[in-house]
């Protein structure tokens, strides 16, 4: 039987990173997150890139027929990866909870209106860095707090 | 509202042309910094000057030194940022204070304290841009730019009496 | 609808079974002049296009035969270097057939060990408390579907992202695996499955399944 | 108004009218012609700071390149451009769309190669030059050179390696400005080292 909680949906955003093309990890936040991966932060970003880089290769090879947008979610039994890639490599990742469906534009307005807006085109954010920029910091956590299947309770 | 596209490009090339005038060894420290500023200020002064003769007869009608400020902060702001300033103050006795709150040069960057040692840097070629358009009017005068808070700063000009 | 392929993998993350039930040709044929307008790479003993798309032909597809005669991997029926070949201005002008390339068994081992890896990882980052490994993964061609046991066996299935009633298949698989495999004496646990009964049972589910058609938009 | 006691050159706020706005055509025009005049300012700055015109050639090619890596992101930003697989199709995106939206100009796309790896952009009148001629003590200088950098930062952005040069300008008396781009390689994108 697959592990299947039929408790009723908490909507949640458990964390988001940003990589770019280079595997540098931009930005990482979180707002409820009850269990950590027991390493280091920087071996945490290396992990998880390295996983998104398998699994972009790893779809490629096996599917069925031509992609046009390719790795787009997975799921476990208690969360759900939502991932969204631009043709210049810049990846946005965001955990929720199984509950929460397709949010493309939510990841694609995370990449053009707050990655791009301010962080491209800061000429004080050297590109292939973490950001140094608190505007760029406080406009996402006010953005992501803004979403509908974002709910403080499950804190 | 993100920027038209035009716009964003003459923003990139700004960013070029701050690091141009820092670039090319210039010296470092407080003498790099000035260095740098006068290089900015200078290159504002000719593009300045440039807009001004493609002005439209019309505009140049003013006889009022007061119209010409006016003419600054609405229109030429308007065409170099897409926006007015958000304030103009007079002593009427030749000083100026054109404030803006947005300064599109500054809105990515920080709301508040972050990068403000860095500002001043970005805001030199429009100095250089005002005093170039005023002098093409017929009008000398001295610019300067200050930040205490991103995104906002305020352009005090001074003219020069004959 | 169409369930595309089945994989079961064994707690070590080897490949003890894969069927692979329905594989859309997707293959262009076209006749080309010299010099060739496609950039062609060598990848994985395979020549496949690097870049340039036209006509049907995709990236990522590999040259399947050259002047009607298939090829072998890397090199030509006479055995020469695909690339060198088609580097040849004497050759031209020549009719060349792209498609998705197939998997290689080889290949299918190491896609099974990759996800038995990435399985794990997807429960070590997980934000919440006891989560599972990866159970589904979604593209826009094709969702990947995952029920291990408590022995630690996945059952993997590929099917399109409309496809329904996958929950019920897996289980399904499941029971014919315990019935067809594991109660067969002459079957060792972990060991590739190759029971003729596991077989045809596991092919009949996939039809039913099938038929037992979508849910959500579309046919 | 009540005079405000005399606090140095700080005055008092004072409500202003505009007498009449400028039509906006006219401010459409003075925003186009802000990035050629600064352009120049710029041209003419480096030339102060470099003695010969390669350096100043290189120069304007590196700035293109910082401009065109992040210029590149708010393209795809704007248009819903996806990844371009065939360099037909990238001739297509950067004259329709990309020259368009940014320069307001449209390039003619021309002299393909037989293998289809490179190509011509022709621009009839190339908005980095209106008002410019060329002083004859620079007859080296590549004037518009920091377009080359742009189209090259922004490609391999996009894993194409590419090479841009001028090959005609109207600068240097030719009849049109061409921009001659060669496809050399795909960038793959591979794992940072370290990575299992």
């Amino acid at each position: 039987m697959p592990h299947f909680e039929l408790s009723a949906f908490l909507m949640t955003v458990h964390n988001l990173y940003l990589f770019d093309r280079d595997g540098v990890c931009l930005h990482y936040s979180e707002w409820h997150r009850k269990k950590q991966a027991g390493i280091p932060k920087e071996e945490e970003y290396k992990l998880m890139y390295g996983m998104l880089f398998s699994i972009r290769s790893f779809v490629s090879k096996m599917s069925p027929v031509d992609m046009k947008d390719g790795f787009l979610a997975f799921q476990t039994s208690r969360y759900k990866l939502h991932y969204y890639e631009t043709p210049t490599g810049v990846k946005v990742v965001m955990n929720t909870d199984l509950g929460v469906g397709p949010i493309r534009d939510v990841l694609h307005h995370i990449y053009s209106g707050l990655y791009v807006e301010l962080v491209v085109k800061n000429p004080l954010c050297p590109l292939g860095q973490t950001v140094q920029s608190e505007l760029f910091r406080s406009r996402l956590d006010a953005y992501i707090r803004s979403l509908p299947f974002f709910s403080a309770r499950a804190g | 509202m993100p920027a038209m596209a035009d716009e964003t490009l003459f923003q990139l090339l700004h960013t070029q042309v701050v690091a141009a005038a820092y670039g090319a060894g210039r010296g470092s420290g407080d003498e790099g910094l000035r260095a740098g500023l006068t290089v900015l200020e200078g290159m504002g002064f000719r593009v300045g000057q440039g807009l001004a003769e493609r002005l439209p007869q019309g505009a140049l009608a003013f006889r009022e030194e007061l119209d010409t400020i006016k003419f600054l902060c609405r229109d030429l702001w308007g065409a170099v940022f897409g926006k007015q300033t958000d304030n103009l103050r007079t002593n009427h006795q030749g000083t100026y204070i054109l404030q803006d709150n947005n300064f599109p040069f500054l809105t990515q960057m920080a709301w508040g304290q972050q990068y403000l040692e860095e500002a001043p840097k970005f805001l030199a070629f429009t100095c250089g841009l005002l005093r170039g358009t005023l002098s093409s009017l017929g009008i000398e005068s001295s610019v300067t730019a200050s930040v205490t808070s991103l995104p906002a700063c305020k352009f005090q000009v001074v003219i020069q009496k004959a | 609808m169409a369930i595309f392929s089945v994989y079961v993998v064994n707690k070590a993350g080897g490949l003890i079974y894969q069927l692979d039930n329905y594989a859309p040709r997707a293959e262009a044929e076209k006749t080309f002049s010299y010099p060739l307008d496609l950039l062609l790479k060598l990848h994985d003993e395979r020549v496949l296009v690097a870049f340039g798309q036209r006509d049907g032909i995709r990236v990522g597809h590999a040259v399947l035969s050259i002047n009607g005669v298939d090829v072998n991997g890397k090199y030509t029926a006479e055995g020469k270097e695909v690339l060198e070949y088609l580097g040849n201005p004497a050759n031209y002008p020549v009719s060349i057939r792209f498609g998705r390339p197939r998997l290689t068994s080889n290949e299918k081992l190491m896609l099974a060990s990759m996800f038995h890896s990435l399985f794990a990882i997807g429960s070590q980052l997980s934000p919440e408390l006891g989560s599972s490994g990866i159970e589904m993964l979604e593209t826009d061609t094709f969702k990947l579907h995952c029920f291990q046991t408590l022995t630690g066996i996945k059952f993997v299935v590929l099917a399109d992202p409309r496809q329904g009633g996958i929950d019920s298949l897996l289980r399904k698989i499941y029971e014919i695996y315990s019935d067809f495999a594991l109660k067969n004496p002459f079957y060792s646990l972990e060991m590739p499955i190759r029971c003729e009964l596991f077989d045809q049972n596991l092919k009949l589910a996939l039809e039913v399944a099938e038929k037992a058609g979508t849910f959500g938009p579309g046919s | 108004m009540s005079r405000q006691a005399n606090r140095g050159t700080e005055s008092k706020k004072m409500y202003w009218y505009l007498p009449f706005p400028l039509p906006s055509a006219s401010l459409r025009l003075m925003s186009s012609e802000l990035f050629t005049l600064t352009y120049g300012a710029l041209v003419t700055q480096l030339c102060k700071d470099y003695e010969n015109d390669e350096d100043v050639n290189k120069q304007l090619d590196k700035m293109g390149y910082n401009i065109g890596v992040r210029l590149i992101e708010d393209f795809l930003a704007r248009s819903n451009v996806g990844r371009c697989h065939d360099f037909r199709e990238t001739a297509d995106v950067i004259a329709k769309v990309a020259f368009k939206m940014y320069l307001g100009i449209t390039p003619s796309i021309t002299n393909w190669s037989p293998a289809g790896d490179e190509f011509s952009l022709i621009l009839e009148n190339n908005p980095l030059v209106d008002f410019v001629e060329l002083p004859d003590n620079h007859s080296s200088l590549i004037y518009s050179n920091l377009l080359c950098g742009v189209l090259r930062g922004a490609l391999e952005m996009v894993q194409m390696a590419v090479d841009v040069k001028f090959v005609q300008d109207t600068l240097k008396g030719d009849g049109v400005t061409e921009i001659r781009m060669r496809f050399i390689k795909r960038i793959e994108d591979n794992l940072p080292a370290g990575e299992e």
